[in-house]
Order: C-alpha cells, then structure tokens, then sequence
C-alpha cells in the first residue's frame, strides 16, 4: 500500500492515515449530528425547546477523551518523524547547496554535479548549506523536507529504495524565481552509480573557465547569456557595449569595460541599470576574486 | 475615583528602599567585578531581580494594590520566564 | 454640544487609568523582553566577544548612571506623596530634581556614545563589519537597547515636564493626582529597565 | 418595546453631536460609531486583499506565466497576506463587533477610553495608509511573504522597511485596541454583572485582548530591529553579520501564533452568541466555554515553534512544540462539543445568522483538524511550505473567522442599523459562498499532500487539474460575496424596520432599541444571572 520510494514513507503516511482517519471521523460524525438535529428539532417540528442542565460527568469525559487522543496522534507522529534524525553511521555523505535559485550537489572527492544521482538502498546523508537565502530541500516522494539555513548546518538523511527520477523542489521562498529552484533525484543501481561518479568532473576542470565561474556563483539564474532578459539584463554582447545606468539618481551612459563590469560584481548597487531594480543583485565582493573576475570578462567578450 | 482612600507612601520609606537599592548596585559590582564566570552572571541577575523586587513593590505601590494586579504582574514575568526557557529548548540542545 | 457628551468627556474614572497604564506597562516590559531574548541567544552563542565587548565599557559611567536613575525613581515617588498631601510646591521641586537627574543620565549617555563614535564604533560605521562578528552583536545590541532606552527617558521626561506644569496651573492637585501616579509608573519601568540593562551590558564579563 | 417608533429617542446613527457630516464619525467617541467605521475600512481592505487573491488564482490556472510576472506574483500574495493579516483579520471582528457589542453586552455605557479608541482607529488607518503605500514606492511592492523571513527581507530590494513599519503601526492600534477592552470589562461592567454573567463573546473579546497586550510587543520590538538591521548594517538576523535567520523565526512566531488565536477567539464567541439564540436554548457549558477561551490564549503563547519543524531546531524543541500544539486543540474541541450539545433538543431556526454558524462549525473542523496533520512532526514535514498549509489557514481564517464574521453581521446587522435584510436571498447567497469555498480550498490539501509547494508562481504540469478546480472555485466564491454584500448593503439602507428583538435573544443589546440611543441604555440594564435564560 505504502510506496518505498524512501525508508520513511511508511512512517510518514501511517500518521496521516491516523490523525487523518480520526479527523474524518469527526468531521463526518459531526455533520451527521448537526444535519440530524437540524431537521429533528426543527422549530416547525419542536417549537419549544427543552432546556437541560450542564453535567459535569460529561464534561470532564469529553475533555479527558480528546486528551488521551491527541496524546496518541502525538505519538504516532513522533514515531514517524524520530528514524528522520536518526543518521546511520555507515551512511554516505553528500552536500546540497542551495543559492538563488539553482541546486548544487557536492560529492567526496571535490566532485559537483546539478543532478543527485544516488545509488538504491544505500543510506545517504545530505548536508545542507545555503549561500545566501533560506532554502528548502523537499523530496515529496520521499517525504522529507529540511531548510537550508545560511549559516547553520542542517541535515538530512534517506535510504533510496525505489529506482527512478524524482522531483526535489525548493520549499522555502527564497525569491523570484523560487519557483523554478528544482532539481531531480536520480536513483541508480549501485554499479550505474560506480560508473556515473568516475565519469564526474573534478570541480574547476570545465573546458570553459569563464563559464563555469558564471555558473558555479549562480550568476546564471539571473543572467542569460542568449539575449534574453531574466532578472538581469542579459550578458550576451555586453562587453565594450554602452550601458545607461542610474548613479545616485542621476542617469547616464556608461561603456562596459572591465572596470564597469568589476564594479558590477563587487558593488552592483552603485550604478543600476535603467529598468531594473536596485538591490536585487548583491555585492560578490569576498566572494568572487579578482582573478575569477578577469576570468568572467575574459569570458564575457567572447560573448557576442 | 477621588473618594477611593489610596495610600500614601512615607518619604522615610522611600527614602529607606532607595538606600537599600544603592547598595545593592554596589554590591553586585563588587561581585562581579572578580571575574565568576556563569557565577557572576546569576548573581548579577539575582540581584537585578531583588532590585527590581523593591521597586515594584514600594515605588511602584503594588504592595497596596489589589490582589488581581500583583497577580497579573506576577503572570507576565512567568509568561516571560516561560518564553525564554522554551526558545532554549531549541538553543541549548543545538 | 449635547448635555450627553459632555458628560462622556468629563467621565473620569481613576482605577481604569491606573489599570490601563500598568496594561501599557506590561507590553513595554515584553517589548524589551524581546530585546532581552535576542540578547540572551547571543551571549550565549559568543560568550567570549561578550566578555571582551562588555570591558569596553566605563564600569565608573554605567555606575553614575544607574545611581541617578535610582535616585529620580524616589524622587518621583516621593513628589506623588507631596502632591497626595497637597503639598505643591515640593511636588514641583522633586519632579524638577527627577529631570534633573533625567539629563544627567542622557549627558552620560551622549558621552559614552560619542566615545564609541570616535572609536568609529557605531551603527553602519566602515569599522564595525571588521570586528568579529561576536563583538559585532555585541556592540549593535550594546547600540540598539540603550539607544531604545535613551527614547523612553525622553518619552518620560516629556510626561513628567507636562505633569509639572499641570501642578503649576492646578489641574493636577491633591484630589486629582492620576497623571502624575502614571507618569511615575511609566518612570520607575524605565528604571527597572534599566536595572537589568546596567549588569547585562556594563558587569557580566 | 419601543423600538419601532423612531422618534421616540435619538439613536446613535442620527446623533449628530459636536461635528457633521463625515466629521461626526471619524471625530466620534461614540464606541457604536467606531466599530461601524472600522467595519467599513476593513471591507474595502478586504475587497483589495480578496481581488489579489483572485488574480493570484488567475496565474495559477495554468503553468508558466498567465497574466503576470513572477515578481509580480511574489509582491501580490505578500501584500495579500499582509493585507487579510494585519488588517483584515488581526482587528476584524474585535475591533468591528467586540467595540460595538462588547459595551453593550456587559451593559456599559461605553469602553473605557472612548479617546483612545478614536486614536486606535487612526493609527490603524495610518498603518493600512502605509502599507499600501509600500505598493506604489519606488522600489516595489514588498516580496518576502508575509512572515518576512530574514535574510532575505534583510537583503531584498523592495519596499520591506516600508511595510515591516506599516505591521508595526497595525501593532500598535492592536495593542491600545487590547488594552482599552481589558479595562472596560474589569471597570465598567454594569452593576451585578460578575465575570460569570458576561455573555461569552465578552469572554472571547477578554482572552484576545489579553493575548494581542502581550504577544504584540513581541513582533514589534523584531520588526523594528528588521528595520534597524537594513537601516544600519546591525545584523541580528543575517548570518553574514553574525547573525541568526532562526532566531527571527523564533521572535516571529512567538507573536504570530498566538495571533492566529486573536483572529479566532472573536470568532469562537460570535458562534457561541449566535446558537443559544437561534436553538431558543441555554448554552450548554457556560463555563468551559469561558474558560477554554482562556485555556486557548494561555496555551496558545507556548506552540509557536511548531512553524519550524524543519528550519533545523533541535530535536527536543521539535518534539516539546509538537506535544503542545496538539494540547491546545483540546480546548477548541471542547467548544465544538458544548455547541452540539446545545443544539439538542433545541427549536432550531434555520436563519442565515445560524447557517453560516453551522458552516462555521464544518469549516472549522476541517481546518482545525488539518492543523492536527501539521502540528504532528513527522506530517508536517511533508506539508510544510505546501499548498496544504494554504489551504488549512484559508479553511481556519475565511472557512472559520471569514464565516463568522459573515454569521455576525447577519446576526446584529439588525441591530446595528435597525432595518433587515431580504432572509432569502441570504440564503441563497450562504448557499453559493459555502459550495465555492469548499471548491476553492479544497483541492488545496490534496495538492499540498502531493507536494506543491507554497508561493509557487509556477508549478509542474501534474498539478493542472486540481489548480483549474480550485480557480473555478475562487470565480464562485467571488459571485457569492458580491451578492451577500450588496444584499447587505441593501438591507442596511432600505430594508424592512426590524424589531428591536428579531431573533428573541437574551443578551443585553436585544433589549434595548434598534438602533441603539447613543448611550445605549436610558435606563440602569437589569441584569440577569444568566445571560442565556431561555424559558
Ligand atoms: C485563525 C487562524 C488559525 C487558527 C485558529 C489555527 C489553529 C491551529 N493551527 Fe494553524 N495556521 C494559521 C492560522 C491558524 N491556525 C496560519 C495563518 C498558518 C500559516 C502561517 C504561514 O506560514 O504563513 C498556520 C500554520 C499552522 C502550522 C504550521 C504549518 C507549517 O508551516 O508547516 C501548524 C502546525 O502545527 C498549525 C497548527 C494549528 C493547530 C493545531 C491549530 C488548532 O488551534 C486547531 C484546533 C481546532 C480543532 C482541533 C478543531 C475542532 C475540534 C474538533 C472538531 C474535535 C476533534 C479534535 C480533537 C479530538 C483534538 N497551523
Ligand atoms: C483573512 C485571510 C485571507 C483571506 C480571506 C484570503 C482569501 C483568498 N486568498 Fe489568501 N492568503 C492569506 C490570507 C487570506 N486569503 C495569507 C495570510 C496568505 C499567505 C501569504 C504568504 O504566503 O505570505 C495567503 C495566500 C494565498 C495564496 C497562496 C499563494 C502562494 O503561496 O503561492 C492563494 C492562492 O491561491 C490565495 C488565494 C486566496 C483567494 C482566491 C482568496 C479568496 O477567498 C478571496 C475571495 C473573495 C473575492 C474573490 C472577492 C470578494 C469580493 C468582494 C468582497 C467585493 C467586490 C469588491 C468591489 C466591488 C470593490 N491566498
Ligand atoms: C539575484 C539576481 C542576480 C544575481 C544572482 C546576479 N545578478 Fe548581476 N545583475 C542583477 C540585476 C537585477 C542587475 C541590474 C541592476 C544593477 O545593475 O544592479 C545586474 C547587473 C549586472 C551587471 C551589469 C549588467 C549590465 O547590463 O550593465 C553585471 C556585469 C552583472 N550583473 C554580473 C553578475 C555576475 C558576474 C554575477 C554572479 C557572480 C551576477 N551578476 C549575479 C541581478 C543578479
Ligand atoms: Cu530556493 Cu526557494
Ligand atoms: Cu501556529
């Protein structure tokens, strides 16, 4: 009945079969006594109504039975959520950065991927690191959700039991674009897993260093490099272009050289370009070095 | 109104209370003034409180108010009190 | 004007103002309850920057301060017993000492702060990112709890100095004293802010 | 009853006093007055916060972008929180029907600041003035939910100081609202009436006052170091400064919660005024309504961490917050019980005041026990942030506090502007509001249980089919409160002269005149022992 996509699934589930069965039961029974009275005692029909007295018997059942209930519906949910933070030893650790609207998954050996891939039956326990926001790590078909808190070290932990790809989804408002903050977990068998890993760029070993300074900071979630325009205006053909921005209220054109797009990156709310707003993009100074910043200009040229 | 009989405190009184307070703002920089560690910090606070003690009760009058005020200000320190160790719940275990 | 508005208007019922002034008392308490909270979860995660950031601090000014609060607190009290004995005149003379010892404490504060800001220590400064970020919650919660203090001085000096001209002109006597009853409630919370304030900021090292 | 004779006194609508015109209302000291000011300024509120959520369901209906941007969508169901929170709900029927009814039930004269009350009303209409001001500032509308988690409200570039300082005001009118009820119930009850003679929606009013005196100050001093920290660089809540966004949630809920508890408790007492009368019947259980009013508010300052199951607390705080949460429902199931109960044997009268009180009860389960499904750790960790959660808080607030305020105005509408309005087409309307609800909301859970996340301007193609429903649902539902309000609206101004007791109440403001003279009683009340003494 229980799907095993993850170890917790029947946990999960079971409570809400319980809390949730009790909740209908109430829910229905209560209908039903109302429609009953409704009709029954209807003025038409009862046209006097019979006064009774309160009892005390009464009400010291009818608060001592919900009590020992929700004392149960708060043991079975305890039950289901307990094995959550219950981390096995031997499990496999991997980390899941989350930064503005893009998924990271960090594995041993320096090895970065955007997809998390995992092998089946395997325990596994993802770290959770935030670079700016609060995030939300949220497998539904695995019935786990943890934030990933800027500054905290969260974790979470699952055995895969199911092969497949699965939706992971960002939880926690995080801004613009929160809605497309997705990734896919991939569950492999263990041999696929083998060979997919081995095959894993080293991280700083792309082909295109520019490129992946871009990507690796985030960059690209708000800046195309096609033409179109995102959050901010897009990169393509920007270098050695003219630029108006906003300084301090006052505007006027600017020519994108490496001094402009260096100012862009370390203080990007000093001069704002016209149509966008101020703040949204923040400081990367401490962030991004000068070398990575050479790295992106150098790239950005070859962007026409 | 103006015909309820409200006390009036003695200036002797208040003038006692505020001696008593001096002192113990006295006393609780000598203590802490070697260094205790978490020592220090009870005392400091439990003195605080002792002070604060005073001045609800004779500056503040609700030595002589009704029964229902000083329970309700005896209910926001414990509601407060409450507030702070739950949140330590979280903090203490982390 | 109807007969009946005036009537609303003049209705006056002295346990009800004292009742709501110790209402509004009880949300000020939680207000700094909240600040205190804050503060507890910080010393608690950076002791050590606590510690170090409380040294800071002039033990000697924080003293004078504390004292001079605790001595306006009598003084108000002393001035709602003159003016239940219809004593004027003294009334006035100990409100007058109570702003007195109000600007004293206000004096102190602008020098302790103009110490920090030319230490560049302060809300905002180029300096403060700098500092570790322990000493850095330190000194903004240092900042923002005496800052938010130093308003409600000046909030209660501003109910004291009315109350002290209400004497002068009668509208507040010996049979109708509720103003001033409430100013010197609203005076002693600031104090017993105060004294709380004084050992978590100046002593606890 | 001297009710239907118009001249024999001046009742407080034609009272004209020191200032005329639209002066003589919003100068007024009159608490009838007030209460009916602050109804209007809450129904256009509620028009602006309501056509939001219509649009947001528009973009929903289909994935990618319908009709707006996603920055656009973020700024919307931010201000449409903000909006139904902090001035729709949080004042609603408290500061509507506790400043009108509450007086007159406890067989006062007026509240006990009658000055205060105005200004409360001012800064109110302050507060809202800057909020939606926040809309139309340079640099857009706030877009971090209405719960303005840090560090994204510390570092976001919309208008956040704007709005958090508009909350902050809206805090503070809450807080003299409190204060002015908790001093009119212990100093002006009408001689004879002790606390046990109160009618129950005084005890409601009296638990929530209590619980927005307290909890506000909480939210307030946080939204104000919000403000100081994207003023000033002073970083509380930004990690990168030292900082900690936990703590923030913390400091928020600490208000927030028990504030979902002052939107209730008025509600829970219009309820308990509304079925004694329309089943001619004594409440049952006068006292354990009383005080699990209390019970609610006390407990109810203690649950808050249960919006943080998975933000990363410790485990012992997961499991303390859990257990509470689920003690606080025992008193809300208490008052369900002592309602049915009281319908027993009753002559029930199927009113418009009654059937949206009997809705009230349905939704209110509902929304309750969904709330059980997310104060239990292990469920709420599926459906946090998910459209579950949407859809427990619309049950709870419109399904429940929405319902009631609706019962409440068909209840006193009567009362308050002496006329009636037409009882079919309430009925018809009830009929149209409960099915578009239902339709609207629902789906919302089943969704959530699937796993929608919440503040999702787009969502995966799977999800169509239920969002279509639940859109359908909102088109409906738009149609019913049009025609309720207008009927209302209607009824208000031409209807029928009602009697001064239409329903055959007990409680105080059913003896005196429709609409009430300006002090309401010409004479001392007498006062009976039992507020519901049904022969
Ligand atoms: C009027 C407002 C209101 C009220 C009264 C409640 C009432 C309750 N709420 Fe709700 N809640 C909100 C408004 C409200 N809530 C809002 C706005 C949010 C979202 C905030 C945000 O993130 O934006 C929220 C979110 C929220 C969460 C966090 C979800 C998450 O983000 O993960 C939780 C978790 O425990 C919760 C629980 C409860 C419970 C247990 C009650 C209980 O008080 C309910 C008690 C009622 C009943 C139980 C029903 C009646 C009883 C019976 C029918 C008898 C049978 C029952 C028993 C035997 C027990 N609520
Ligand atoms: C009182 C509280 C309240 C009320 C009544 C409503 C009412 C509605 N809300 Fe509510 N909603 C919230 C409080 C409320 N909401 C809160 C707190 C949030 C969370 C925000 C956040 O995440 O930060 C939220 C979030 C929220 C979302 C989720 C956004 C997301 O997470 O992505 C959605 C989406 O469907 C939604 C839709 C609606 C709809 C369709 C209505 C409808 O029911 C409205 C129905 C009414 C009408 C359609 C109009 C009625 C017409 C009139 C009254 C008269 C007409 C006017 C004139 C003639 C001038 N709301
Ligand atoms: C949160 C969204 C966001 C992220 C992430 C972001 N930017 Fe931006 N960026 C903007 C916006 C909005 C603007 C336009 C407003 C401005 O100038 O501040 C902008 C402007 C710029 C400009 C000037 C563009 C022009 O057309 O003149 C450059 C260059 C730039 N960003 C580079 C970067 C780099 C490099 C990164 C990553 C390290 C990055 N941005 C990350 C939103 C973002
Ligand atoms: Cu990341 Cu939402
Ligand atoms: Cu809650």
């Amino acid at each position: 009945m229980f799907s095993n996509a993850s170890n917790f699934v029947h946990g999960v589930d079971k409570a809400f079969l319980i809390i949730g069965g009790f909740s209908l039961f109430f829910l229905v029974s209560f209908t039903g006594i109302m429609i009953y009275f409704v009709v029954k005692y209807n003025r038409k029909r009862n046209p006097k109504a019979t006064q009774i007295k309160d009892n005390t018997l009464l009400e010291v059942t009818w608060t001592t039975l919900p009590i020992l209930l929700v004392l149960y519906m708060f043991y079975v949910g305890w039950q289901g959520f307990f094995p959550m933070r219950q981390v096995p030893k031997d499990a496999m650790q991997v980390t899941a950065i989350g930064q503005m609207w893009k998924w990271k998954f960090e594995y041993p050996g320096n090895k970065e991927s955007d997809t998390l891939v995992l092998p089946i039956n395997r325990p596994v326990k993802v770290n959770l690191v935030s670079k700016d926001v609060i995030h939300g790590f949220f497998v539904p078909a695995f019935r786990i959700k943890e934030d990933c808190v800027p500054g905290k070290n969260n974790f979470s932990w699952f055995i895969p039991g199911q092969l497949g790809d699965f939706d992971l989804l960002c939880s926690a408002y995080c801004g613009v674009n929160h809605s497309y903050m997705s990734a896919v977990v991939r569950i492999v068998p263990q041999d696929k897993y083998d060979e997919w890993i081995a095959a894993l760029q080293v991280k700083g070993n792309d082909t295109n260093i520019g490129h992946s300074v871009l990507d690796k900071n985030g960059c690209l979630a708000c800046h195309s490099i096609d033409g179109s325009k995102l959050v901010g205006p897009s990169l393509k053909s920007l270098y050695g272009s003219t630029v108006e921005v906003k300084t301090n209220g006052t505007t006027h054109k600017i020519s994108a050289d490496d001094e402009y797009i260096k100012n862009s990156i370390y203080d990007p709310d000093k001069d704002v370009v016209t149509g966008y707003p101020q703040g949204v993009m923040k400081s990367y100074k401490g962030t991004i070095t000068d070398k990575d910043v050479q790295l992106i200009t150098g790239y950005l040229k070859t962007l026409k | 109104m103006a015909n309820n009989v409200s006390h009036i405190t003695d200036y002797k009184v208040l003038a006692r209370v505020v001696l008593i307070l001096m002192s113990l703002t006295l006393l609780t920089i000598f203590v802490t003034s070697f260094h205790l560690g978490a020592f220090s910090v009870t005392v400091a606070l439990l003195i605080a409180g002792v002070k604060a003690f005073f001045i609800l009760t004779y500056f503040m009058h609700l030595k002589y108010e009704s029964l229902l005020l000083r329970l309700l200000v005896t209910m926001i320190f414990v509601l407060y009190a409450v507030i702070i160790l739950i949140t330590f719940i979280d903090y203490a275990y982390r | 004007m109807s007969e009946k508005e005036i009537h609303i208007e003049v209705h006056r019922d002295d346990e009800a103002s004292k009742l709501g002034m110790w209402l509004f008392i009880f949300t000020e308490l939680l207000l700094f309850g909240g600040l205190f909270l804050v503060y507890t979860v910080f010393r608690a995660e950076y002791p050590q920057n606590f510690h170090e950031g409380s040294l800071e601090l002039s033990v000697t000014i924080g003293a004078i301060n504390t004292i001079a609060l605790l001595f306006s607190s009598m003084t108000v009290a002393m001035a709602l017993s003159a003016i239940q004995k219809n004593n004027r005149k003294l009334a006035m003379r100990l409100i007058a000492v109570t702003l007195l010892m109000a600007l004293i404490f206000l004096f102190n504060k602008y020098i302790e702060w103009s110490m920090k800001f030319e230490h560049g220590l302060y809300p905002g400064s180029p300096l403060m990112p700098h500092l570790g970020r322990g000493d850095l919650m330190f000194f903004s919660l240092y900042f923002f709890m005496t800052g938010l203090h130093a308003l409600h001085i000046i909030v209660g000096m501003v109910l004291l100095t009315m109350c002290f001209f209400k004497i002068k002109n009668g509208t507040l006597n010996y049979q109708k004293y509720i103003h001033l009853e409430n100013g010197a409630l609203y005076w002693h919370l600031v104090d017993l802010i105060w004294i709380f304030l004084f050992p978590l900021l100046y002593l606890i090292t | 009853m001297s009710g239907n004779k118009k001249n024999e006194y001046v009742s407080y609508l034609e009272h004209q006093g020191k200032y005329k015109g639209i002066f003589s209302w919003i100068f007024t000291l009159d608490h009838k007055r007030i209460g009916l000011i602050y109804m209007y300024a809450i129904i256009v509120l509620f028009s602006i916060g309501a056509l939001m959520g219509l649009l947001m369901r528009i973009e929903l209906i289909a994935p990618g972008e319908t009709i707006m941007k996603p920055q656009t969508y973020n700024g919307m169901f931010t201000v449409h929180g903000i909006i139904m929170i902090f001035m729709v709900v949080i004042p609603g029927l408290s500061v509507v029907f506790g400043n009108f009814f509450l007086p007159i039930l406890i067989g006062a004269k007026d509240v006990a600041f009658p000055k205060l009350n105005r200004f409360s009303w001012w800064v109110y209409i302050t507060g809202c003035g800057l909020a939606i001001a926040s809309q139309f500032m340079q640099n857009g509308p706030p877009d971090t939910g209405w719960t303005f988690y840090a560090p994204y409200s510390t570092t976001t570039g919309s208008n956040v100081i704007m709005a958090t300082f508009a909350a902050f005001v809206l805090g503070f009118s809450s807080i003299l609202t409190g204060l002015n009820f908790i001093v009119t119930i212990h100093q002006m009850r009408a001689p004879g009436m002790k606390f046990f003679n109160m009618p129950l929606f005084s005890w409601a009013i009296y638990a929530t006052a209590w619980t927005q005196l307290l909890a506000t100050p909480i939210v307030g001093i946080t939204l104000l170091m919000l403000i100081a920290e994207r003023l000033f660089g002073i970083g509380f809540f930004n990690p990168s400064l030292g900082g900690d966004p936990v703590l923030f949630q913390h400091l928020f809920w600490i208000y927030s919660h028990p504030a979902v508890y002052i939107m209730i408790l008025p509600a829970l007492g219009v309820i308990t005024e509304i079925i004694p009368t329309f089943c001619q019947k004594k409440i049952y259980g006068y006292k354990a309504i009383a005080l699990s009013s209390l019970a609610i508010a006390g407990v109810g300052f203690l649950v808050w961490g249960h919006h943080m199951f998975t933000s990363g607390m410790s485990d012992q705080a997961r499991w303390f917050f859990s257990f509470l949460t689920f003690l606080v429902a025992v008193p809300s199931a208490i008052k369900v019980f002592n309602w049915l109960a009281t319908m027993y044997k009753g002559s029930i009268d199927l009113k418009p005041p009654f059937l949206y009180a009997l809705s009230f009860i349905f939704l209110f389960t509902i929304g309750g026990t969904t709330g059980l499904l997310l104060g239990s750790v292990a469920t709420d960790v599926q459906v946090h942030d998910t459209a579950f959660v949407v859809a427990h808080f619309h049950y709870i607030i419109f399904g429940g506090m929405g319902f009631a305020f609706f019962a409440a105005i068909h209840y006193w509408l009567p009362k308050m502007y002496g006329r009636m309005y037409n009882m079919k087409r309430a009925t018809i309307a009830w009929g149209i509001n409960f099915v578009g609800f239902n339709l609207l909301y629902f789906p919302q859970f089943i969704l959530g249980i699937e796993g929608m996340p919440r503040r999702y301007f787009d969502y995966l193609p799977q999800f169509q089919p239920l969002e279509v429903v639940s859109t359908i649902g909102g088109f409906i539902l738009i149609g019913g409160l049009i025609f309720m309000i207008s009927n209302l609206v209607q009824g208000a101004r031409k209807g029928e002269i009602a009697p001064a007791n239409p329903w055959h109440g007990t409680t105080l403001e059913w003896q005196i005149p429709s609409p009430p003279p300006l002090e309401n009683f010409d004479e001392a009340p007498i006062i009976n022992p039992n507020p519901y003494d049904y022969k």
